[in-house]
């Protein structure tokens, strides 16, 4: 069978897919969990359709189709192993979000004071939100692309909104809009420079980059313009200050949708229309692609800081998405910046950077359903008031560790690998740029930060003892709430102690991008490698190996400890010789990582915003825990 | 040069030498004068019971068993070897020894003195007394036909209290 | 000032509430006042002619004037002159004006007043339960005279002391009663945001032994000297000596001029004694064992000393009313020479030391800040109060023993930090030293102990204060029949200095709270109570434990 | 590659491991006699660790928490520091390929930290959370000092393999490396003055204060074995030549060792000694400007 | 079996100690200190002073039991884990003291806790404590023993006190 019907029928199988879920989200809207698991369905079938897509993509690299020529406004269409990933991801977290959401809107919307027709829209804005992620990943076309952009902006504006009963709602959906307003206009003014620039709409692999080559102001405009524009989606400060407020107020599956994937979009455009390896300028690339990388960095020392002064669930959880975004912003402005002189170096970035936003959308969008979960049995995300879930919710508790382990970049989870690519980036790259030891010395800072914010979201939330009652009633979620904390949590670390998974297909995205030799060997033990320096090898880290040190380690310790054999007893904790109720002693959140406290949440400025001045309160509907 | 002062205060603090005692592998006995347990001397006794009144602690129990015999009860558990019995003591019956190494699994039957005492029987306040003389002691258990135009003898404990 | 302008101006203050005046040796006053007048004589005396507030004591006269008498002691530091202001309160209603809101460091001692004696102070600000174990039922008050010593009530519940509610945002950490750094138990909760202290409430007297209670009914006077210096374990020479100071005076017994050097080579040797120590226990707080240990190795010698010269190490059982129970033989004067010149040697060697180690000085400056105001207000007393700039010194403000006869300096220190105490402390090791050789070379001959042939009347009174270690240590004893005292009242410093912990601590960080308490060197055997006084008493909100789970509760319930 | 030639590595590893953990107590063991000595006391023997251990291995074990965390913590903590004890070199010794470089060997300290921390927030009480939250901050100062002096090697070796990292010349920026690492070298095994989380007297132990029997024991074996890594990475990565040109491994890595028990004596039993414990935000401060130290050597390494 | 072993042979050289004060009047908590000094040098022993009483093996407790103590020491003693040992350190400790009787005082530590062993003594002597401790850990005998003496008394007949009429006495 020739490529082109059996795309256009793998494409018309999705969009079918898609379009149904949106019509199904309508129909069924009465019938909330019968709509949210014939949508579930429909993105499974997309999921399924999609992947037979990808099976074509990644033979050849890239395919494109183009429908409806016939009419006048054609419909270009392009797959690529690059934007295959961002697809995956879309529908893979939108299907588990989608799962998650059956039993979360349907307690939320019981919740006194919730509209009655909240619930109606929620699963066909879903729909539509996702599907237009996809478009606006696989619109060639700029205008096209243009309009799926703004579709998924208010689809999301729609559903950061959706309990716009609560205080504080409404301010962040007006943030978000007044941000991306300012973020698409600056789009459309690009896509408008372009076409003068260029004469056309279409816009291939590097065609940014492409356009610095010229070296006209106005290409430097139309970059800059992009830049901007991207930026916002992406979250990075300070233009990406919608972010820490809408994702509180929006539904947790949908918190995590914004997170995960939403935002990595940005990093798509960024990576697929920024990035080129041959005819480009080095300086005009190199200087961009530092001060984007420069942005980065100082996203993520804000964000980190900003997440680990935190006392709202999913607030920290948002201030951290601006660290980590941070990441993959400085990934690809590295990859953009050593692309024109050492391919090599670019693609470790370049594959750093799409390690991060897979890593991301694993551990971050599980870390919103958890904190999701938490709302769901407590109604609450003050981190002050929670505590000591661990008891009543093993599962999420478990699932939140292991998200933890990987936003903070702890060994052996997906998030490590990302970090560790990057070191390597950095210190390779130090003998292009000495900008890079600059770089090295920030992610030094942010890693032990992401570390302090995502042990402080776990230990203050699940650990210890019950700060009170709300936290001591609380009880684990319905399985379907569950699963998809299940199957993320174990993405997540399976990434990290077989990286092959997700570096792999960066590694081969970024091989039809560009030409150069890999900069990782051979990923048969599941290893990375990076055979380049003066030495002969820049990096080396092997997961299992690892592991199989720690199970070594561990046993001895354990075999240690089960020597003598000693009982065990249960005690209250020791305080001082008195009985004091567990919840006065223990130490709330917002006296954690004394003295930097203060200095912290002094370092992420909130972007003043004219309208509403409060912000979205720290939610603590004690209604019920049920 | 915070790392030289340092220094200097290490310097200083290993100048005195290790001071460690071999206890107890050694003895390190008290000074002359120490106040250790304080032990009684039976036959020294006259039983006046001064001890007992004296004692801050309480803890020197004055029984009369019979008409003639009187037991002191030592509690030693609860002693703060302050020594103010020895020092009333009439006979110097009472010895502050310098024994300080007492400690015990049982307290309450290892830190215990019982001594018994003969007594004659006062004839007016009915209590024990001591006689003074050993011919006296041949006429217990009787009275003392001296005694009774006079006070009740010396040594008969109602007269101690304020003599201390 | 002298006890005659003192009478006159309370005289003009209070009027014919004054009902009567004594005076002792020109040293002492004793007044009586009308209940009514009471907070008007406090607050001539404290606020006006600015006397230093010393103690509350309640006695049981029930029996003979059909009232409690309740005393309040103020002391001129620079004439010389204690006061004590009587008033009798009738049995039928025992209550009497607070003067806490007068005098603030008075918080503790009244509500002692009304666990002891139940007596109610009205008007008080902080009427908790101070002294009395938490099982002990409301309605019995242990120092009445139809109270038996051995009398132990069945334990009744829910009588917990109501702690202070804990700041929006702060843990409690408890610091004690059984905490490392405390060597006695005691229970301070000590409010924290991150790790700064932003209040602390207190709940002490675990140490409760009752020994007033022994004091006034069951033992005898002579047998009283060997309870008092088991009031304290390190200073107990201080009160044995104190206590039979204070017998002495209401007797008017004449002790040997011997028996008084004697007391003041002792005196300073347990000086000596306690700074090592101290010195030491506040290094092992921050951490500096080499110290402690350095310091603990200087004292050893000491205590080796004492032990030879009195029979125990710690100078137990030398004192009794009179005079002293043993002489220093002249062939000991050799040795005691030889361990003080060790321990100036070793000594000077760390004065010198301290002020360079710029570590040392990290933790200690500008941590435990205590104003002269706050000082002043809490009644702070000895190396406290020298180091916040206040001389005073008993030693010297009212010379006892043989201290009128030599020569001796009170260091003082402006800074009002832990350093600034420890800088006393310093200062004051090496005086000491030079007061014992001084001591020593002088001591005259004779007996040293009083032959004492009369009994002691009823009714007579006797203030003593000695300069302990950690402050002025108060004494007085009010004598009755069979050969003992009628009431006998102990005001250890500690007593004192504990009531400012609350605002030392206050803004510092939870790591330096131990070596704040640690800086005024408490004794809670001493004190045997404690709680933190709040001078925002007005503000403050007292609810028990359970009232407080409730409302927490509550909070949660309307969602704010 | 392929399984066999991990093989030597893993089992260097192993004995790697295996050697950090029996003479950890022992480096202990020495540091607590000189304290002794400096103390003008006898002090314990030099066993006197492995005792300890041993004991608390019969003890009873007290559980204030069911949570994973707690039960699953000490056993991780020191699998963690063990596993980093084995993927550096070792007397000089470094078998190719390397299955773990300065970032994970950082990562799995800081893996065993943030363990300690959660160890502490999971047993709930004010001072083992207060203590948990110290190590957190604790980390945040001294783990950029560590990680930038190192990586100052690392760009001089163009490589961030202890293997290449060994080769990187030496020059002025290796040396403020060099001595930051030295100068932070008490805080990383946090001792006196830094052994804030621990602090006994502050706060009965932080994170440990709820901890006994084998679990207590297997933490006290982590932070023995913590201090034995640190000193010897100093010995490996600074002053390499020390060890490069002793001809046999086995006497290399007995010379390693002696060059940890004299840096463990002559630095940090001696500072341990004399200072007091600093406080928190001093500590801090003392870190963070180590830290610039480090960074402005590492950005001078980048430019020079 | 290991840890029959580890405690019978390793737990007594590494003896980890809390100390309790129970309302004692500093002199024992100061001699206690002062065991760790060079002088006395506890630690030469294994002996270590700990923080919190899940580490320790023994409990050092002195001074009487008071009323508001007893339930805290009792919290102590469950804080400490198996096999443990407890020490009534002093006078106060080992029978109440000066204050046995007193309103607020309910007796010495065994009132309120299984005592093990016994160091009387007001202070003790650090080397009493010592002593105290060698004893418990079997390391030297007992030197103690009840004083029984009854006077020479020429002719008069002596009737023998009744062991448990002995233990009567008035121990109230």
């Amino acid at each position: 069978m020739p490529l082109a019907p059996m795309l256009e029928s793998a494409i018309k199988l999705t969009s079918v897919a898609l379009a149904g879920g949106i019509v199904a989200g309508v129909a069924l809207s009465r019938w909330q969990r019968a709509a949210g698991w014939v949508c579930s369905l429909a993105l499974a079938g997309a999921l399924a359709a999609s992947a037979w897509i990808g099976s074509m993509a990644w033979e050849t690299g890239a395919v494109g189709i183009e429908f409806g020529h016939g009419n006048g406004w054609p419909i270009a269409l392009h797959f690529s192993r690059l934007n295959m990933i961002f697809i995956w991801l879309v529908l893979g977290l939108g299907l588990a979000a989608t799962i998650y959401s059956v039993r979360y809107i349907e307690h939320a919307s019981q919740a006194p004071g919730t509209p009655r027709y909240a619930a109606l829209r929620y699963y066909p804005v879903l729909m539509l939100f996702l599907a237009s992620m996809v478009a606006v990943v696989c619109l060639s076309n700029l205008i096209a692309f243009f309009i799926a952009w703004n579709v998924m902006s208010l689809a999301g504006l729609a559903l950061i909104v959706h309990e716009y009963h609560k205080p504080g709602v409404l301010r962040a959906g007006l943030k978000f809009a007044a941000f991306t307003l300012v973020g698409n206009a600056a789009i459309f003014a690009a896509i408008m420079l372009y076409h003068s620039a260029t004469g056309s709409y279409q816009a291939h692999d590097g065609a940014l980059a492409g356009l610095l080559g010229d070296g006209s102001p106005i290409a430097h405009l139309v970059f800059g313009l992009f830049a901007f524009g991207f930026l916002t989606k992406l979250g990075i400060y300070p233009m990406g200050d919608w972010l820490p407020d809408a994702h509180p107020a929006a539904p947790s599956p949908v918190s995590a949708l914004l997170s995960g994937v939403m935002i990595k979009l940005a990093a798509y455009d960024i990576a697929h229309m920024m990035i080129r390896t041959t005819d480009v300028p080095a300086g005009a690339m190199m200087a961009w692609g530092l001060v984007l990388a420069a942005l980065g960095g100082v996203s993520v020392l804000l964000g980190g800081s900003a997440a680990a002064a935190n006392n709202d669930t999913k607030r920290l959880l948002a201030y951290s998405s601006v660290a980590q975004s941070g990441y993959i912003l400085m990934c690809l402005g590295l990859s953009m910046a050593f692309a024109p002189v050492n391919q090599t170096l670019a693609a470790l970035a370049f594959v750093a950077g799409i390690v991060f936003v897979i890593a991301d959308a694993m551990h971050k969008g599980l870390l919103f359903l958890t904190a999701g979960s938490v709302l769901h049995a407590t109604g609450t995300r003050d981190l002050v008031q929670l505590g000591g879930l661990g008891d009543g919710m093993p599962t999420t508790t478990v699932a939140a560790i292991a998200g933890a382990l990987s936003v903070g970049g702890i060994p052996l989870s997906a998030g490590f690998v990302g970090k560790w690519l990057l070191f390597q980036t950095l210190l390779l790259g130090a003998a292009v740029t000495p900008m890079a030891a600059v770089y090295l010395l920030v992610i030094v800072v942010g890693s032990i930060l992401s570390a302090a914010y995502a042990l402080k979201y776990v230990g203050a939330a699940f650990l210890g003892a019950p700060a009170g009652r709300i936290a001591g009633e609380a009880h684990e979620v319905p399985g379907s709430m569950r699963v998809p904390q299940i199957v993320l949590a174990v993405g997540a670390l399976a990434a990290g102690l077989w990286p092959a998974l997700i570096v792999r297909p960066a590694l081969q995205a970024w091989g039809y991008l560009g030409a150069a030799a890999s900069p990782l060997a051979d990923l048969r033990m599941g290893e990375l490698l990076v055979p380049l320096g003066a030495s002969g090898m820049v990096g080396g880290f092997v997961p299992p190996a690892v592991l199989a040190l720690v199970a070594v380690a561990g046993l001895m310790a354990l075999g240690l400890a089960r020597l003598a054999g000693v009982p065990t007893r249960e005690v209250p904790s020791w305080q001082s010789g008195l009985a004091l109720p567990l919840a006065h002693t223990r130490l709330p959140a917002s006296g954690w990582y004394w003295p930097f406290t203060p200095i912290l949440r002094a370092a992420y400025r909130e972007i003043p915003f004219p309208w509403t001045p409060a912000a979205v309160p720290v939610e603590t509907d004690a209604s019920d825990g049920s | 040069m915070t790392i030289a002062s340092k220094l200097k205060e290490a310097l200083l603090c290993m100048k005195a030498g290790r001071v460690t005692l071999p206890y107890p592998f050694e003895p390190h006995d008290p000074e002359e004068g120490f106040r250790g347990l304080p032990k009684v001397d039976v036959n020294k006794c006259i039983g006046c019971g001064g001890c007992a009144n004296v004692c801050p602690a309480r803890l020197i129990r004055v029984i009369d068993k019979d008409q003639s015999t009187r037991v002191l009860v030592f509690l030693y558990e609860r002693c703060t070897f302050c020594g103010r019995c020895a020092e009333v003591c009439p006979e110097g019956a009472i010895e502050m020894t310098r024994d300080f190494e007492l400690s015990t699994d049982d307290v309450h039957d290892d830190m215990i003195g019982e001594y018994h005492i003969f007594m004659g029987p006062c004839e007016r306040c009915g209590r024990c007394y001591r006689p003074p003389t050993a011919l006296d002691k041949l006429m217990k258990p009787g009275m003392r036909e001296d005694t009774i135009d006079r006070k009740c003898p010396m040594l008969c404990p109602g007269r101690t209290e304020e003599k201390e | 000032m002298t006890v005659e302008t003192i009478t006159e101006r309370l005289g003009q203050r209070v009027g014919e509430a004054l009902l009567d005046t004594r005076t002792h040796k020109e040293t002492r006053l004793y007044l009586t006042v009308d209940p009514a007048a009471v907070v008007d004589a406090a607050d001539e005396l404290f606020n006006r002619m600015q006397a230093r507030y010393v103690i509350t004591a309640a006695t049981d006269q029930r029996r003979d004037h059909g009232a409690y008498l309740i005393t309040h002691f103020f002391s001129f530091d620079a004439d010389d002159v204690y006061v004590a202001v009587h008033t009798r309160v009738p049995e039928g209603n025992p209550r009497i004006d607070a003067i806490t809101p007068t005098v603030p460091g008075a918080g503790w001692a009244e509500r002692e007043m009304r666990d002891v004696m139940g007596v109610e102070p009205v008007g008080h600000p902080d009427p908790r339960r101070l002294v009395l174990p938490d099982d002990w039922p409301e309605d019995l008050h242990p120092l009445r005279c139809d109270f038996s010593t051995a009398d132990s009530p069945a334990p009744v519940t829910g009588m917990e002391m109501p702690m202070k509610d804990i700041p929006e945002g702060a843990v409690m950490v408890p610091v004690g009663p059984y905490f490392p750094t405390q060597h006695e138990p005691e229970s301070f909760a000590v409010f924290v945001e991150g790790e700064t202290v932003v209040g602390s409430d207190y709940r002490g007297f675990y140490n409760h032994r009752g020994i007033e209670k022994l004091g006034c009914s069951d033992l005898t006077y002579n047998q009283i000297p060997f309870v008092a210096e088991r009031i304290c374990g390190i200073c107990g020479f201080v009160h044995s000596c104190a206590y039979c100071m204070a017998v002495e005076e209401a007797a008017g017994i004449e002790v040997p001029r011997r028996a008084d050097y004697i007391r003041t080579v002792f005196l300073e040797l347990e000086r000596l004694h306690s700074h090592l120590l101290w010195t030491g226990v506040a290094a092992h707080i921050i951490g500096f064992d080499t110290l402690f240990m350095q310091t603990w190795r200087m004292r050893e010698p000491v205590m080796w000393l004492c032990e030879k010269l009195t029979g125990n190490r710690k100078t137990y059982g030398m004192n009794i009313v009179g005079g002293v129970r043993r002489d220093i033989p002249d062939d000991a004067h050799d040795d005691i020479e030889r361990v003080l010149a060790d321990i100036e040697r070793e000594w000077t060697a760390l004065a010198e030391a301290v002020p360079g180690d710029r570590t040392l000085m990290a933790r200690l400056r500008d941590v435990g800040y205590l104003s002269p105001e706050e000082a002043r207000n809490v009644c702070a007393l000895g190396p406290t109060a020298r180091g916040s700039g206040k001389r005073i010194d008993v030693r010297i403000d009212h010379p006892y023993a043989a201290y009128d006869e030599l020569e001796l300096s009170a260091p003082v220190e402006e800074g009002g930090d832990t350093l600034a105490r420890t800088l006393v402390r310093l200062a004051e090791t090496p005086i000491a030293i030079s007061i014992i050789r001084q001591a020593l070379a002088r001591m005259p001959d004779g007996p040293v102990r009083a032959e004492i042939d009369e009994d002691i009347s009823p009714g007579l009174e006797g203030i003593a204060a000695v300069e302990a270690p950690r402050g002025e240590s108060f004494h007085w004893v009010l004598t009755g029949e069979n050969n003992r005292p009628a009431r006998w009242r102990v005001r250890a410093p500690t007593y004192a200095n504990l009531q400012a912990i609350d605002a030392m601590i206050k803004g510092d960080v939870l790591a330096d709270v131990p070596i704040d308490i640690g800086s005024i060197d408490p004794c809670y055997s001493c004190t045997d109570r404690m709680t933190v006084i709040d001078r925002r008493s007005g503000q403050m909100r007292v609810m028990t434990r359970e009232e407080m789970l409730g409302s927490r509760q509550t909070a949660e319930h309307t969602g704010t | 590659m392929t399984l066999s030639q991990y093989l030597p590595t893993i089992g260097t590893a192993v004995a790697g491991m295996v050697l950090a953990l029996l003479v950890a107590p022992l480096l202990e063991g020495v540091v607590r006699k000189l304290r002794a000595i400096i103390q003008s006391r006898q002090g314990p023997p030099v066993t006197q660790p492995y005792l300890d251990l041993l004991k608390l291995l019969a003890k009873e074990d007290l559980r204030v928490s069911v949570s994973p965390v707690a039960t699953w913590g000490p056993p991780l903590f020191l699998a963690a520091i063990l596993v980093a004890a084995g993927v550096m070199p070792l007397g000089g010794i470094m078998p190719e390929p390397a299955v773990a470089d300065i970032v994970v060997f950082i990562g799995l300290l800081a893996l065993a930290n943030i363990t300690l921390a959660g160890l502490g927030f999971a047993t709930g009480s004010a001072f083992s959370s207060l203590g948990a939250s110290r190590e957190v901050m604790l980390m945040l100062a001294a783990e950029p000092v560590l990680f930038l002096s190192l990586l100052v090697l690392a760009l001089k070796g163009q490589s961030l393999t202890f293997t290449g990292m060994l080769q990187a010349p030496v020059g002025v920026a290796t040396i403020a490396a060099a001595l930051t690492y030295l100068l932070a070298l008490q805080m990383y095994v946090a001792k006196i003055p830094f052994d804030i989380t621990e602090a006994e007297t502050e706060l009965i132990g932080g994170p440990l204060s709820e901890l006994s029997g084998p679990r207590l024991a297997m933490v006290y074996w982590g932070i023995y074995a913590k201090q034995f890594i640190y000193s010897s990475l100093f010995v490996q990565l600074f002053v390499p030549w020390t060890l490069s040109f002793i001809p046999w491994p086995l006497l290399a890595v007995l010379a390693n060792v002696a060059w940890v028990f004299a840096l463990n004596l002559v630095v940090v039993g001696i500072v341990a000694s004399v200072n007091p414990r600093l406080r928190l935000d001093q500590a801090l401060r003392y870190g963070v400007s180590l830290a610039a130290v480090a960074a402005m050597a590492l950005i001078y390494a980048a430019i020079v | 079996m290991i840890r029959d072993w580890l405690i019978q042979k390793v737990l007594p050289r590494s003896l980890w100690v809390y100390h309790t004060n129970c309302g004692a009047c500093n002199g024992c908590d100061i001699e206690v200190l002062d065991v760790l000094t060079p002088y006395y040098d506890a630690e030469r022993f294994g002996i270590k002073v700990v923080g919190s009483p899940r580490h320790a093996d023994a409990l050092l407790v002195s001074g009487p039991m008071t009323r508001q103590t007893a339930p805290a020491v009792r919290r102590v003693y469950e804080a400490v884990p198996d096999p443990k040992v407890v020490f009534a350190i002093g006078s106060c400790a080992t029978g109440g003291g000066m204050w046995h009787d007193t309103y607020n005082v309910l007796g010495g530590a065994d009132q309120v806790l299984p005592v093990d062993f016994y160091v009387p003594g007001c202070p003790p002597r650090p080397e009493a404590i010592l002593h105290g401790i060698a004893t418990a850990l079997g390391l030297t005998p007992k030197e103690v023993h009840a004083l029984h003496a009854i006077q020479e008394a020429d002719e008069v007949e002596i009737e023998e006190l009744a062991e448990e009429q002995r233990l009567v006495h008035e121990r109230e």
